[in-house]
């Protein structure tokens, strides 16, 4: 037990807020200023352990440059079904974490004006930060489903108990939008777990799921010998199975070794049939769990339709938990998505891929457009989230690697890594958005857009911060929003021009509200609201939480490969991967249109099709959901 | 001396230094001497090293390596004189030597000079009779770090330097230069606590507060950063990324007095239009990106400015120009196969397969491109129809008008435009014509009944910059970048003289002023002399004149040339010789208004007194360039007409013919010297005759303005509210955004929200169902809530009904339109 | 040249005449002249409609439209001539609105009509083959229930019948509608007092 | 493609696009009469015009002598230009005393009055 093993460093990481939380339950009453100071230095702790990753040589770094999960370990936790205590990080989980520590550390700064209940408020802010850590670092799927549940009910309590007016609301809504969307990814956990069997998973595909490992000379196989021989319990299941299959030749009552396992999923998902089995309405298992994951989630982004939660819960949560909510909560949507969405389920993926995009698309516009009719100004910034998540969406979405336009991965390699750099460069910008807001909402107790005006002249300092991380949410050039935002938009022309002709049209509403919001608020020549005399300029604990924000936006904008770097392998592995299943998608779709006589265009359409074992047989595919014409070749 | 390596070195530098002296000025800008004055010369100390590196670039690098060739040209013109002004080169004339250069410019090696002269020699009869294409100009390019990467995709800054480049850094350092000692003089009411008579607080009062002179200088530098940017930039993502930043520069210079209303929406009114452009633009690189996957402009190169290779001899990594306009097509504009096969998933093209069919798919993905990357420029550059925000833009400080809504940044759209050329397919090309065309006609005409002095030279500067499109669109290169050139300077002096105006009587208004030019008589003839330059004053014929008259004649040469081969297209023509005439007329009302006569006001009038040297030296400095910036070093060749010629784009000297519209000819730029006659004629006649009508009826008085207000009063109030672009715009865009976006939130509150809570009342009416109160629950709980989201959606549909019945017949006609339409559409597409 | 087709030259005079009054009563301000040129454009439809082959209508148009309808309307203007309803300016927005939207519906239909080619005529030769038919006849046996025309199957009694009863309905109902007020205050307590949407939950 | 018919329209019989174009003309005039015109009285004249405009194209649709096909609307289109001309006289005599009722009650002919329908 050691702090260089994986198990013992991240479980110490995601654990150690909730242990501490336990302990200030036993503070003593009325010391509420050393409460939160005390919360505060678990907050940095948690921040220099995630940090502590990038420290080179010992056993539990983060290596930049590898695709592979890191730091990969699995305890068994409830072996009857399989259950793992499984955690590990990637290059798509590793800059999320050190996002939440950084985050946290600067929200508990935002902290300081909460004086009601402060004890219970640190014991929520910090198992908050345990849920989310966990949510990011587990890849068990029961494991993820717990922390995701853990995360929820905090946030409940934080926006219910110190939110401003109508917080109730607000949180009662935040809550059962949340829950349905957890209720669905439920439904689809179970489900896959139900139709998944690990002993179909050869040797290699399993050394992939982290389940065996062996160093990178030796042979899979034999690793893989050793493993059954060794004396973990899934490993006797395993071999159980196995035999009672062997003698077993009658395939109805084959048993099945499922699995919770999120890399072994994807493996399952990727490499063999095991969704692809006609579920209801003519659609397989994986395109119905493919939804549900996708609307759960899509929910936590959010995307229209399933957006309205998000203006509530930001306009009536305190700062620091909107700047939690804004920059980290959200993003936890948009890494379901990449992390097991698509790869768990990537024919539903290509199949739905239209319409994911459209609902990013939509999503752009929509929360655009609503930004720009907002009196409120924490409720303008909440609509430009949504505005911003849904590049995200359609990031991850755009599955430019189709054969009749060229087969290229690399467009969608620019979407996802675009996607992925704008959830970091989101979460940096919104949360600095919603701080700013934030700091004159604490002196004037309004946030009344044409109440505001002449900011600039009492707190100069304040509005240059201010104005520099609302460019950076504008998309300014050399500021982080503009580098995700453009790499999204220049990779969606390829899958298709009127998505990117659509998207690309939000950068001139994006900078109608912002500028018109910087205008009311910062310029003018006074403040038109009430308690004038409040307006002091920029405190230096204010200073302190505004500017690494401001710095780590200039910076991720100047040079972005600080991020890339460490991301991209791990994102471009994915989508390498998936994108050489869409060709052998392609010579399906062609095959079956052979059989068919038609001649129907062949782009992402709303088409199953069935793995070429089951493909032998005449059943066809009922024709499904269309999400978009497709024109007959003349 | 190696000029591959000391170049980008000197370039670089000069690009960074104002970025220094930003950061510089942010941090410690507010203690540098009293009230920041130090920072006004950190900032123009700054810019003149930059200016320094500049010309050492131009004069001590560039030239020496890159000679400069000697323009002979056609015995049939038959004057001497008329070197500078000509803007062409005639390739049968020159003698070998140049050949040689100019072919192993392809390589810009002077080590494959010999193995290219045999060849570029033979060919050369034949490209004589043939039009031949040029070949890329000789250029250094090379990467400073890169954004991202994925796979062969690549985003990077880079740098691009050719003649252009090197000449704009000249321009744009040598007026930010002027600019920045001009400001110091004209800035100095802010280095202590500032009045300002055009805010009103409630109390009734002024408003106070303290000086921002460090600010405005902080500002400046951060623009000649990003304008250099622009003009370094390798590719076309890294010209975009300036081009954003400069748009925000312009967003706070505008806003400098943060204060006044007026001036915070102009900057917002810029920076949304400009954005709006921007988004053609990033269609048009969207376009590029997906077929093309770069963006550099130039092939890669090795450190000592060759051309990579792979081994088996091609280029190792081919820029768009090259891909586009290979060498084996003799530089003319192909389509790849990649852009045809994109091209054909657009929804209008018909695939047949031919290759007809394919060249069409190919122009169109290419006219989307081009048209897309020109929107940016429409929006940078003040065009039609999105010339909106660049009168506005005059709130800002006249030194910023001088600098960046005149000579430089609005500039910034004709250069790219200039840059990118080699990609412009005939149809684009005419798309830009036209854009200019109408532009340059309706801000003249704008100009014409504008009172504010920073007004009409607002609008003459969208005029003039529509004249660059057009020359540029007509096939003219040269002409429009000369005209670029020559125009920054004179349109530089005219704003800085402007400033000097309104600094000595305290108003904008030309009719309040009057005789001044007894009071300021510097101000009063260095702005005679940029009027005479801008309006082209020379000798016809002889080819003696200011700078402007280079230029301009050039450029109607080009619209003569391009007109005579292209008929249908003559409205091209007339736009420009009709605006010559204009723009003489507004000039001159403007010189006459503000100089000339009795003085309006004596009040202010006995208050204005000349300015002081700071502002008074620049001006003459620029009335110098004005005079003589067309004209060629004495005894030398070295002019910036010779000078640009070394960076003619790939593949534009010959015509080029039309694909989507096969009528289309863009002549080859050689044919518009044919028309120097004609043009040069129509071009000073009426100049001469806007100069006389402005002299008849605003310097001898003998037609009096008041009375021909009277008499063409709805032309004049069509004029005066500058065509009701802004009412127009108001109601066609702003107003229905703002109502979409009342719609959409109201839309969550309404409808979503609504139904969630429908929802939950539903659900909570269950749970009573259980607790056997059914009937009252089930009822009031769904049908209520039915009722109310019926009742809000109805009560958001009744703002539809105005109550108008005039109103109502209009929804019928255009409803009935859109039926027509609609089912127009619907045969098409179900019938192709 | 060919020899000038008269049927055509009075086409294109009465067409032009149609038209340009048409457009006269469009720019005119003021309504006495608008009446006046909307007669004279109506005429010249009923010219057109002769020309077309339609005697029978053409007469009817004479009598009913501009002898009967204009007239009344005439009566209208008559009866609120008031100095200042004579000319009413409208707003130029309005107008440049409506010219937009009638220019590309003029557009439009102008395109339609050119885009069948079996609208754009016959032949000389063909046409001066032509037989003219007398129209009144058979329109007079139509409106009675017997068609007497080739194609024409049924009669149109049953409309005619409806549209005699609906025209009777509608001159007392106009009738009625015109009579001077005498319970004018009644009428306005009627109104007032219901509210829209009163009786919804708010 | 379109030719311009003008060139022989003086030698050449004419045909239903010709007098589709009158009706066009006179629909839009009539549209816009109605769009544009304060009076009341005005926009019951453009509605005069919509339907004479639409009258001239069932005449048009209707004859026999300017189209080289057979299909027309025969006498249909006739007796249907006949109704048409009918009820436009029940309709003016209708709108003429709504217009007088409008007038006794509000002493106006301005429609932009009658606003009282308005959401």
């Amino acid at each position: 037990m050691s702090l260089s093993e994986p198990k013992v460093y991240l479980s110490f990481l995601v654990f150690l807020p909730a242990v501490a939380a336990l302990v200030l339950a036993f503070f003593p009453r009325g010391k509420e200023e050393v409460l939160k100071f005390a919360t505060l230095g678990v907050t940095m702790f948690t921040f220099i352990l995630s940090l502590g990753l990038f420290r080179q040589g010992a056993g539990i770094d983060f290596e930049m440059g590898v695709a592979e999960m890191q730091n990969l370990f699995a305890l068994d936790w409830i072996p009857s079904f399989g259950i793992q205590y499984m955690m590990g990080i990637d290059g798509i989980s590793f800059p999320l974490v050190v996002l939440t520590t950084f985050l946290c550390v600067l929200a508990m700064g935002a902290s300081w004006p909460i004086n009601k209940h402060v004890k219970a408020y640190c014991i929520l802010f910090l198992l908050l930060e345990t849920g989310i850590l966990g949510c990011f670092v587990s890849l068990d799927f029961f494991l993820f489903y717990v922390f995701w549940e853990v995360m929820l009910l905090p946030m409940y309590f934080l926006i219910g108990v110190w939110g401003g007016p109508r917080r109730e609301y607000a949180a009662i809504k935040f809550f059962l939008y949340t829950l349905f969307g957890s209720v669905l990814m439920l439904i689809a956990i179970l489900m896959l777990y139900f139709n998944s069997d690990l002993t179909e998973l050869n040797a290699t595909q399993l050394a992939n799921t982290g389940i065996i490992s062996f160093a990178e000379e030796g042979d899979a196989q034999s690793a893989m010998d050793e493993w059954l021989a060794g004396d973990s319990d899934l490993a006797k299941e395993y071999a159980a199975v196995n035999s009672a299959n062997e003698s077993n030749a009658d395939e109805s009552t084959r048993r099945q070794l499922h699995t919770f396992n999120i890399l072994a999923l994807q493996q399952i998902g990727q490499n063999t049939s095991q969704f692809q089995g006609t579920a209801l309405f003519g659609q397989t298992v994986g395109w119905w769990a493919f939804l549900m994951l996708f609307v759960g989630f899509v929910i936590k982004v959010p995307g229209v339709p399933f957006h309205t939660w998000l203006p509530d819960a930001h306009v009536e949560a305190p700062t620091p938990i909107s700047m939690i909510l804004a920059g980290i909560l959200l993003k936890l949507g948009g890494y379901g998505i990449l992390r097991i969405c698509y790869p768990i389920c990537p024919h539903a993926g290509y199949d739905l891929a239209y319409f994911v995009c459209l609902l990013g698309v939509v999503s752009m516009v929509w929360g655009a457009f609503a930004a720009l009719a907002q009196k409120d100004f924490k409720r303008m910034v909440a609509y430009s989230s949504v505005s911003h998540m849904g590049y995200v969406v359609l990031g991850f979405a755009v599955w430019s690697a189709f054969g009749s336009n060229g087969y290229n991965p690399e467009y969608w390699e620019m979407g996802v890594n675009g996607a992925m750099f704008q959830m970091i460069a989101h979460g940096i910008s919104s949360a600095g958005m919603f701080f700013m807001v934030g700091v004159v909402y604490d002196r004037v107790h309004h946030r009344n857009l044409e109440e505001f005006g002449g900011l600039f002249a009492k707190m100069p300092v304040y509005s240059g911060l201010a104005v520099g991380i609302f460019f950076a949410g504008l998309g300014l050039p050399g500021l982080c929003g503009f580098i995700g935002e453009v790499l999204v938009v220049l990779s969606v022309w390829k899958y298709s021009y009127v998505l990117a002709i659509i998207s690309a049209s939000v950068v001139i509403l994006t900078a109608g509200y912002i500028l018109w919001a910087i205008q009311r608020v910062y310029l003018g020549a006074e403040y038109k609201g009430p308690h004038p005399e409040a307006l002091v300029p920029i405190t230096m604990r204010e200073l302190a939480i505004a500017s690494p924000l401001l710095a780590l936006a200039i910076v991720l904008g100047v040079y972005p490969r600080v991020l890339l770097d460490y991301m991209q392998p791990s994102v471009d592995r994915q989508v390498e991967r998936l994108a050489e299943l869409t060709e052998g998608f392609e010579e399906q779709e062609k095959a079956r249109q052979e059989l068919e006589g038609t001649e129907e265009v062949a782009i992402a359409r709303a088409q199953p099709r069935l793995p070429d074992g089951i493909f032998g047989s005449d059943v066809l595919p009922n024709t499904t959901l269309k999400f978009s014409s497709t024109e007959p070749a003349q | 001396m190696d000029p591959a390596s000391l170049l980008p070195s000197l370039l670089t530098a000069a690009w960074l230094i104002p970025l220094a002296s930003f950061v510089v000025i942010v941090f410690f800008g507010k203690h540098m001497g009293p009230h920041g004055k130090l920072a006004g010369h950190v900032a123009t100390l700054s810019i003149g090293t930059s200016c320094l590196l500049s010309m050492i670039a131009l004069f001590g690098v560039w030239l020496p390596s890159h000679p400069v060739e000697a323009v002979s040209h056609g015995a049939s013109h038959g004057t001497e004189h008329h070197e500078e002004g000509d803007a062409h080169q005639n390739d049968h004339e020159a003698d070998p030597h140049e050949h040689e250069k100019e072919a192993a410019s392809v390589g810009s090696s002077p080590y494959q000079l010999a193995s290219y002269a045999l060849v570029a020699e033979d060919s050369h009869e034949e490209d004589h009779s043939a039009h031949s294409n040029n070949d890329p100009p000789p250029y250094y390019t090379g990467e400073y770090y890169t954004l991202a990467s994925f796979g062969s995709l690549k985003l990077v800054l880079s740098y691009y330097i050719d003649t252009l480049t090197v000449v704009m850094f000249c321009m744009v350092t040598l007026i930010a230069t002027c600019v920045h000692v001009y400001a110091m003089g004209y800035m100095h009411d802010e280095l202590h606590d500032f009045t300002d008579h055009e805010v009103t607080l409630s109390n009734g009062a002024h408003l106070k507060r303290p000086g921002r002179y460090w600010r405005f200088f902080q500002y400046l530098s951060l623009f000649c950063f990003s304008m250099l940017g622009i003009v370094i930039a390798g590719n076309l993502a890294m010209v975009f990324v300036f081009w954003e930043l400069v748009g925000i520069c312009s967003y706070f210079l505008i806003g400098f007095y943060i204060e006044r209303h007026s001036a915070s929406t102009a900057a917002n009114k810029a920076f949304i239009v400009n954005r709006v452009g921007d988004f053609g633009m990033l269609i048009g690189m969207m376009a590029l990106w997906a077929s093309v996957g770069t963006f550099a402009f130039g092939d890669m190169q090795d450190e000592s400015g060759k051309t990579l290779v792979t081994e088996s001899g091609e280029i190792a990594d081919p820029g768009l120009f090259t891909q586009l306009r290979t060498a084996e097509n003799d530089h003319h504009l192909v389509p790849t196969e990649q852009i045809v096969k994109d091209g054909e998933r657009l929804a209008w093209v018909e695939a047949d397969g031919s290759s007809e069919s394919d060249s069409k798919a190919g122009s169109w993905l290419l006219l989307i491109a081009g048209v897309g990357v020109f929107c940016g420029c429409i929006g940078k550059s003040a065009q039609f129809p999105l010339h909106v925000w660049l009168p506005d833009a005059m709130e800002g400080p006249t030194p910023v008008s001088a600098l960046v809504h005149s000579a430089t940044m609005v500039a910034a759209g004709v250069y790219l435009t200039g840059r990118f050329y080699p990609v412009f397919t005939p149809e684009a090309l005419l798309v830009i014509a036209y854009v200019g065309a109408i532009t340059l006609f309706i801000a003249a005409t704008i100009a014409i009944t504008a009172t504010d002095i920073k007004r009409v030279l607002a609008y003459s500067t969208v005029s003039q910059l529509g004249y660059m499109m057009l020359s540029l669109g007509l096939g003219g290169w040269m002409a429009g970048m000369f005209h670029l050139i020559t125009h920054a300077f004179f349109k530089g002096l005219l704003f800085m003289g402007s400033g000097s105006v309104i600094h000595a009587v305290h108003t904008n208004d030309m009719t309040e002023m009057g005789g001044l030019r007894k009071k300021m008589p510097i101000t009063a003839y260095t702005m005679l002399i940029g009027c005479l330059a801008i309006i082209g004053a020379g000798v016809p014929l002889v080819g003696m004149g200011l700078s402007g008259y280079y230029s301009k004649d050039s450029i109607i040469e080009h619209a003569w040339s391009f007109a005579d081969k292209n008929p249908v297209h003559i409205v091209l023509l007339i736009a420009p010789v009709l605006g010559a005439m204009i723009t003489a007329f507004y000039m001159f009302r403007l010189w006459y208004m503000t100089f000339a006569g009795e003085p309006r006001n004596k009040q202010r009038y006995d208050h204005a007194h000349e300015s002081p040297s700071t502002m008074t030296t620049p001006l003459i400095i620029l009335a110098v360039f004005a005079v003589a910036v067309g004209w060629n070093i004495p005894s030398t060749d070295v002019g910036v007409s010779n000078m640009l010629q070394q960076a003619r784009p790939v593949g534009t000297l010959a015509a080029s013919q039309g694909v989507l519209l096969e009528n289309l000819t863009i002549p080859s730029e050689h044919d518009a010297h044919n028309y120097y006659i004609p043009a040069g004629l129509a071009a000073f006649g009426t100049a001469a005759a806007g100069l006389l009508l402005a002299t008849i009826i605003y310097l001898w008085n003998l037609l009096n303005p008041s009375e021909i207000k009277q008499s063409f009063r709805p032309i004049h109030s069509f004029l005066w509210n500058k065509w009701w672009f802004d009412e127009l715009y108001w109601a066609i865009f702003v107003v229905p955004t703002m109502m979409i976006a009342k719609l959409a939130s109201s839309f969550d509150r309404g409808v979503i929200d609504t139904f969630l809570h429908g929802t939950a009342a539903t659900a909570k009416g269950g749970a009573r169902v259980v607790d056997a109160v059914f009937d009252r629950t089930v009822v009031d709980g769904s049908v209520n809530a039915f009722a109310r989201g019926t009742w809000d959606f109805g009560l958001m549909l009744k703002k539809l009904q105005t109550g108008s019945l005039r109103q109502y017949i209009l929804f019928i006609v255009v409803g009935a339109l859109v039926l027509f339409v609609s089912a127009f559409f619907t045969i098409v597409i179900a019938g192709s | 040249m060919d020899a000038i087709y008269w049927p055509s030259f009075f086409f294109l005079l009465f067409g032009l005449l149609a038209c340009g009054f048409a457009v006269a009563v469009l720019l005119a301000t003021n309504i006495v002249r608008m009446a006046f040129y909307l007669i004279m454009s109506l005429s010249a439809t009923s010219g057109l409609f002769f020309l077309a082959g339609a005697d029978f209508v053409g007469a009817m148009q004479l009598m009913i439209y501009v002898g009967g309808t204009l007239v009344l309307l005439i009566f209208g203007v008559m009866l609120t001539s008031q100095e200042r309803f004579v000319e009413m300016k409208t707003m130029a927005g309005d107008w440049i609105f409506g010219f937009l939207a009638g220019g590309a519906l003029l557009v439009t239909l102008c395109w339609v009509a050119f885009s069948v080619p079996a609208w754009r005529g016959i032949d000389r030769a063909a046409a001066e083959q032509l037989q003219v038919e007398p129209t009144v006849a058979p329109l007079a046996m139509g409106l009675l229930g017997a068609r007497t025309d080739e194609g024409g199957e049924h009669g149109y009694l049953l409309f005619f019948e409806i549209v005699s009863v609906h025209l009777l309905v509608v001159l007392v109902g106009a009738a009625y509608l015109a009579r001077a007020k005498i319970s004018r205050g009644t009428a306005a307590e009627r109104t007032s007092h219901v509210e829209p949407g009163a009786a919804l939950p708010k | 493609m379109l030719q311009l018919p003008l060139a022989h329209l003086l030698n050449e019989p004419i045909g239903v696009a010709h007098f589709m174009v009158v009706g066009a003309v006179m629909f839009v005039c009539g549209a816009l009469c109605m769009a544009t015109k304060r009076n009341a009285l005005g926009v019951l004249m453009g509605i005069e015009l919509v339907l004479n405009g639409a009258n001239i194209n069932f005449i048009a649709f209707g004859s026999k002598y300017l189209r080289n096909d057979a299909n027309t609307l025969g006498l249909d289109g006739q007796l249907i230009a006949l109704f048409v001309i009918v009820l436009a006289a029940a309709e003016a005599a209708v709108a003429l005393a709504i217009v007088l009722n409008f007038y006794n009650n509000h002493d106006s002919v301005d429609v932009d009055r009658a606003k009282q329908l308005q959401g």
